[in-house]
């Protein structure tokens, strides 16, 4: 059967037979680099372009539809214009910090996309430590975020730095608890070992409440992480017109626009993975006949199938709900999800050393 | 109370001031001599706090050009009685100056700014008075009726 | 706006919000000192739209100068047309036909709706939720259709003159607006559903923005505004004027005194806005839209002050009169002149994401502020 | 729009030579690029006055510039591309439209949409404090009439300036062509 692994395989066998092992692994990062950006790309135009259209949707309107049959050339069109602009820099801004900015937002969540399995047996870096380096790295972004507040020499990018600084580390927390709580249940911090784990079943599934309450959190936290509404404190439009990009335009704004989505794209895998069994398809405990039904479907459906539909969570979230203020949005973490989060830990601890879980 | 009644008590306790009944409401006409020297604040304070009037609110403030004076206009109401008076303080047309009202109605501060910006009268014990409509470096207070702008003004 | 705006202090910023800013709906200058993110001061700076409307008044005639109220404020068009309509016909001793009263209040209650309902968007808007807008510009769109229809206008309308209204209305008025009612009550329920009963809107508006009654009075604040903090101040019903001494509505007050009780206000407004358009429109007289007046119309010698009820609170038209055909002297105060003064008040101790939504809930139209 | 590029009458040594398919590969590349700017027209929010409400009914349902891709309007002069002067512009507002305006990233574009912004409209005559058109302070490119103008003219306005876009040269290479040729 034609799949991402098969392909990636004989990639491999095909180029080891021709070459020595260093041209190979020269050739082969390299053409993972390319695959890297060529996805980091279209991710961003499929995700604006479904933005645009599930905001239309709930705002009762068609949205894009007249560049491009229904409009899919939109983003394409937005991304191109965006990288012919002018390539301007204001005056009184740190020069150095401002062009690093954009590249540091970016690079970083290119980096988070190493180690997520797309398939079976199809990722970048099958390392052992996947979770804590998906978390670890994660929280890179905010020194771009701040950087690029301080540097636009700008109040209002500054207030959105602050605030952007200020919510992404105490969200990282309640986020990072939701992913331990996972991590207990396996008892691996590696990603394909935890979707291994769900073969018989995913844990949204398999772990009772707890699990669920986990995962409200970790939606909850990763939604403030990406700085998406309902807290999108750093950039939030009406109060502080564009947050940390006020001053950027053209390709560097177009950098901050894309790594958000990729952001999505990346915390919402990352949700797939953990709750929903990734690339595992939809099994039911020893069911053989169903799971091996389930099993016909490419195992790159389910992982994106199931993060797009937590992406398409996480705009429901932004086109409904109104902003929260930053004093709330403080509160809601320190005051309500971090003692939660703590309390479902050891619950899910618990659950884990007597094996309650199915 | 009725404007009749009001026309009466406001004759009684201001009898050198002339008082007569507008078209909907009585008028309190004062010379600027009669209120110089903070004696208007004591006029104001009194319509305010006497309990048969009450004229908490001051719903319009605004200045006419006569050409020789200026009037002040201050249109007042009671939001317990509901009725209402008009104040109106002649001005003199070189140095017109007035108190402020600033502190007796607070609404008093952003509209006395504005007749300050657009006729030039000068309100003593003001907090903050500058232009706000205009810009800082306009000359001339546009609507004198002596105003000329010759460069934006293209007249009909 | 007692103390000095004076520099910053040590910790302190200041920062510009507008003329160009999103959430002023316009081009209002704020100047806000901030402490971290909580506003210590806040001095209004206005201007920016200032067009002289006062100045360009004195050389209109009393048929011309109506036609520029409708661009102060231009959401309460027919309201402001309606106010200098009725202090040039007080002047005037006109008495203006019974059909012609009618069509103006319930004209004048559909643009109050329409104007609560852009309100409503805009400041969800402000909130950061982003959809309302679109919900309640379908409902408005309808109203704007029934203007267009018979004012040939869309915001813009001019259509209430000296003596009555302009023309009469268009055959399908009455059904077009019971078309609307019957879909505006079906749909008012969404609005609460989407918005009002939130729980992170309620968190944003309740015990915020507080505005007690006497400071609401000393002010100056009128409307829902002041409606919100308790003070009886609709001109509909303590100086009625036109039909409105005998129609059957209730004056909504609030007592709760911050933004949220602002916010209930205009939302029973619109639903007693309704009630009137109700008992009107079935029962619009036959006769004449308008009163025989001359062509050239001559206000006597005087002072003529009128007052209406704009959805933003109380205007007034003030005209002195030289016994000419354009007046003297024009002053209107407008609502969210005053409003805007109680701004600085408001927001003091506040965050910059609370200064939004107070702002919001006062609903301000900036050129009616500048004039 | 045709504009005719005229040959120099010396070629200097080492200038580029036209070159069979060159040429073509270069045109083609910028009607891409015209292509990409014309369907991706970001206004900024800006609305002085009363046309700022047809502004918005034209992004609601019903008449949606969403479908353009006009939706997408920034709040930040940065990151705008069009700047729809809905409304009256005054003389304390001037040097700020100005300064917004120089704040945009080229290409630009400017559509003065409605009668205030074509000329002071009803506010020209016996007025003290406003800018008779917009024009006075930054170049237009499309004018819309009307007082205020209905949404269809706005929509229609942005066609306009799409097609604009698409037919040719930007008003800055116009500019550098007239000054080459010395106009």
């Amino acid at each position: 059967m034609l799949s991402f692994e098969n392909i990636s395989h004989g990639l491999h066998n095909w180029l080891s037979a021709i070459m020595s092992e260093t041209p190979v692994v020269l050739i082969e990062l390299t053409l993972v680099a390319l695959a890297a950006i060529t996805l980091f790309a279209a991710l961003g135009l499929i995700l604006v372009y479904m933005e645009r259209k599930v905001a239309a949707v709930i705002q009762i309107r068609k949205g894009p539809n007249r560049v491009g049959p229904m409009g899919i050339f939109q983003t394409a069109a937005d991304t191109l214009k965006l990288v012919m602009k002018e390539n301007f820099m204001p005056d009184s801004v740190d020069k150095f910090l401002y062009k690093l900015a954009p590249f540091v937002v970016m690079i970083t969540a290119m980096l988070i996309l190493a180690p997520m399995p797309f398939a079976q047996g199809f990722q970048i870096w099958n390392i052992n430590i996947g979770v804590f380096y998906v978390t670890a790295i994660s929280s890179i972004s905010v020194i771009g975020v701040l950087m690029a507040g301080w540097a636009s020499n700008n109040k209002y990018s500054l207030l959105g730095a602050m605030r952007s600084g200020a919510q992404i580390v105490s969200y990282e927390l309640s986020a990072g608890f939701a992913i331990l709580s996972i991590v207990a249940l396996t008892g691996s911090l590696n990603l394909n070992d935890i979707i291994l784990s769900q073969q018989d079943g995913w844990w949204i599934f398999k772990g009772h409440i707890p699990v669920w309450i986990a995962f409200v959190i970790f939606m909850i936290a990763v939604t403030a992480e990406t700085n998406r509404a309902p807290f999108d404190m750093a950039e939030a439009e009406s109060e502080l017109t564009g947050g940390f990009h006020t001053e950027y335009g053209g390709m560097r704004f177009a950098l901050f626009f894309l790594a958000e989505y990729i952001n999505i794209f990346i915390v919402c895998g990352i949700g797939a993975t953990l709750f929903f069994g990734g690339w595992m398809p939809f099994h039911i405990g020893h069911w053989e006949g169903f799971n091996h039904v389930m099993d016909y479907i490419p195992s790159s459906i389910w992982f994106f199938g199931k993060t797009f539909f937590l992406i398409f969570v996480i705009m429901w979230f932004r086109w409904t709900f109104p902003r929260l203020r930053i004093d709330q949005l403080l509160n809601l973490e320190w005051k309500y999800l971090l003692p939660i989060s703590l309390f479902n830990l050891l619950l899910i601890t618990v659950i884990a050393i007597k094996g309650w879980h199915f | 109370m009725g404007n009749d009644e009001l026309l009466e008590k406001l004759k009684e306790l201001f009898p050198d001031a002339s008082i007569e009944q507008g078209n909907d409401w009585p008028e309190l006409l004062f010379e600027h001599a009669q209120v110089a020297d903070g004696k208007f604040l004591e006029v104001v304070q009194t319509l305010k706090s006497t309990n048969e009037f009450l004229f908490n609110y001051l719903f319009c403030e605004t200045c006419v050009d006569w050409k020789t004076h200026f009037n002040m206009v201050y249109h007042l109401e009671s939001t317990q009685y509901r009725h209402s008076m008009v104040l109106k303080v002649k001005l003199n047309h070189e140095q017109p100056s007035i108190d402020s009202l600033s502190f007796v109605y607070r609404t008093a501060e952003m509209h006395e700014r504005e007749i300050f910006d657009l006729f030039g009268i000068v309100f003593t014990g003001h907090p903050n008075l500058k232009r706000i409509i205009l810009t800082e470096d306009w000359v001339g207070h546009p609507l004198r009726k002596d105003y000329d702008d010759p460069i934006n003004m293209i007249k009909l | 706006m007692i103390e000095e705006i004076t520099t910053a202090k040590e910790g302190e910023m200041v920062i510009n919000i507008g003329p160009q800013h999103p959430s002023t709906h316009g081009v209002l200058h704020l100047l806000i000192t901030l402490d971290g993110e909580t506003i210590k001061k806040l001095e209004p700076n206005l201007g920016y739209i200032h067009r002289s409307i006062e100045k360009m008044c004195e050389s209109l005639s009393y048929r011309q100068f109506i036609y520029s109220t409708s661009r102060m404020d231009y959401l309460s068009a027919h309201i402001n047309n309606h106010a200098c309509a009725m202090a040039v016909e007080k002047a005037m001793e006109i008495e203006v036909p019974e059909r012609a009263e009618y069509i103006r209040v319930i004209l004048d209650e559909l643009t109050r709706i329409a104007s609560h309902q852009l309100w409503w968007g805009a400041m969800a808007m402000d909130l950061g939720a982003l959809s309302p807008f679109f919900y309640a510009f379908r409902e408005r769109e309808v109203i704007t259709d029934i203007m267009e229809e018979t004012c040939g206008a869309r915001l813009t309308m001019n259509y209430m003159v000296p003596g009555g209204v302009m023309t009469d209305i268009h055959p399908n008025f009455v059904k077009h607006v019971k078309d609307f009612i019957v879909q505006f009550k079906s749909k008012i329920d969404e609005y609460d559903t989407l918005v009002t009963d939130n729980i992170i809107f309620q968190n944003r508006m309740k015990n915020v923005g507080l505005l007690s009654a006497e400071d609401a009075i000393s002010y100056g604040t009128s409307g829902p505004t002041a409606r919100g903090s308790g003070v009886s101040c609709d001109i509909r019903k303590t100086h009625p004027y036109s039909l409105y001494s005998k129609l059957q509505f209730e004056e909504v007050i609030e007592t709760g005194c911050d933004s949220f009780s602002r916010y209930l206000v205009r939302v029973k407004e619109m639903k007693q806005s309704v009630k009137i358009i109700e008992q009107l429109i079935d029962n619009i007289p036959e006769g004449d839209f308008v009163a025989k007046t001359k062509a050239v119309i001559k206000l006597p010698k005087g002072e003529f002050y009128s007052r209406a009820e704009t959805a933003r609170g109380e205007l007034g038209v003030y005209i002195v009169s030289e016994g000419g055909t354009t007046p003297y002297r024009i002053k209107f105060r407008s609502p969210g002149f005053s409003n805007l003064s109680a701004l600085n008040h408001m927001v003091k101790g506040y965050k910059i994401g609370d200064l939004v939504a107070i702002m919001g809930t006062l609903d301000l139209v900036i050129p009616d502020i500048d004039r | 729009m045709d504009v005719k590029i005229t040959q120099p009458s010396l070629p200097f040594p080492g200038s580029i030579q036209d070159t069979p398919g060159g040429g073509i590969v270069l045109s083609k590349l910028d009607d891409v690029i015209n292509w990409a700017r014309s369907n991706s027209v970001w206004p900024l929010t800006f609305a002085t006055s009363c046309c700022g409400i047809e502004m918005m009914s034209a992004a609601s349902a019903k008449y949606d510039f969403s479908r353009f891709g006009f939706e997408v309007a920034r709040a930040t002069p940065r990151q705008a591309d069009v700047i729809i002067i809905a409304g009256t512009i005054v003389n304390k507002m001037a040097p700020v439209l100005k300064r917004l305006y120089d704040q945009m990233p080229d290409p630009k574009y400017v559509i003065a949409m409605g009668a205030c912004a074509i000329s002071g409209g009803p506010f020209f005559y016996n007025t003290y404090s406003v800018v008779k058109g917009a024009d006075h302070i930054i170049p237009v490119d499309v004018y819309i009439a009307g007082c205020p103008p209905r949404p269809e003219a706005l929509l229609h306005a942005l066609i306009t300036l799409q097609e604009k876009i698409r037919s040719g040269l930007t008003r800055d290479q116009i500019r550098a062509q007239f000054s080459e040729d010395g106009k």
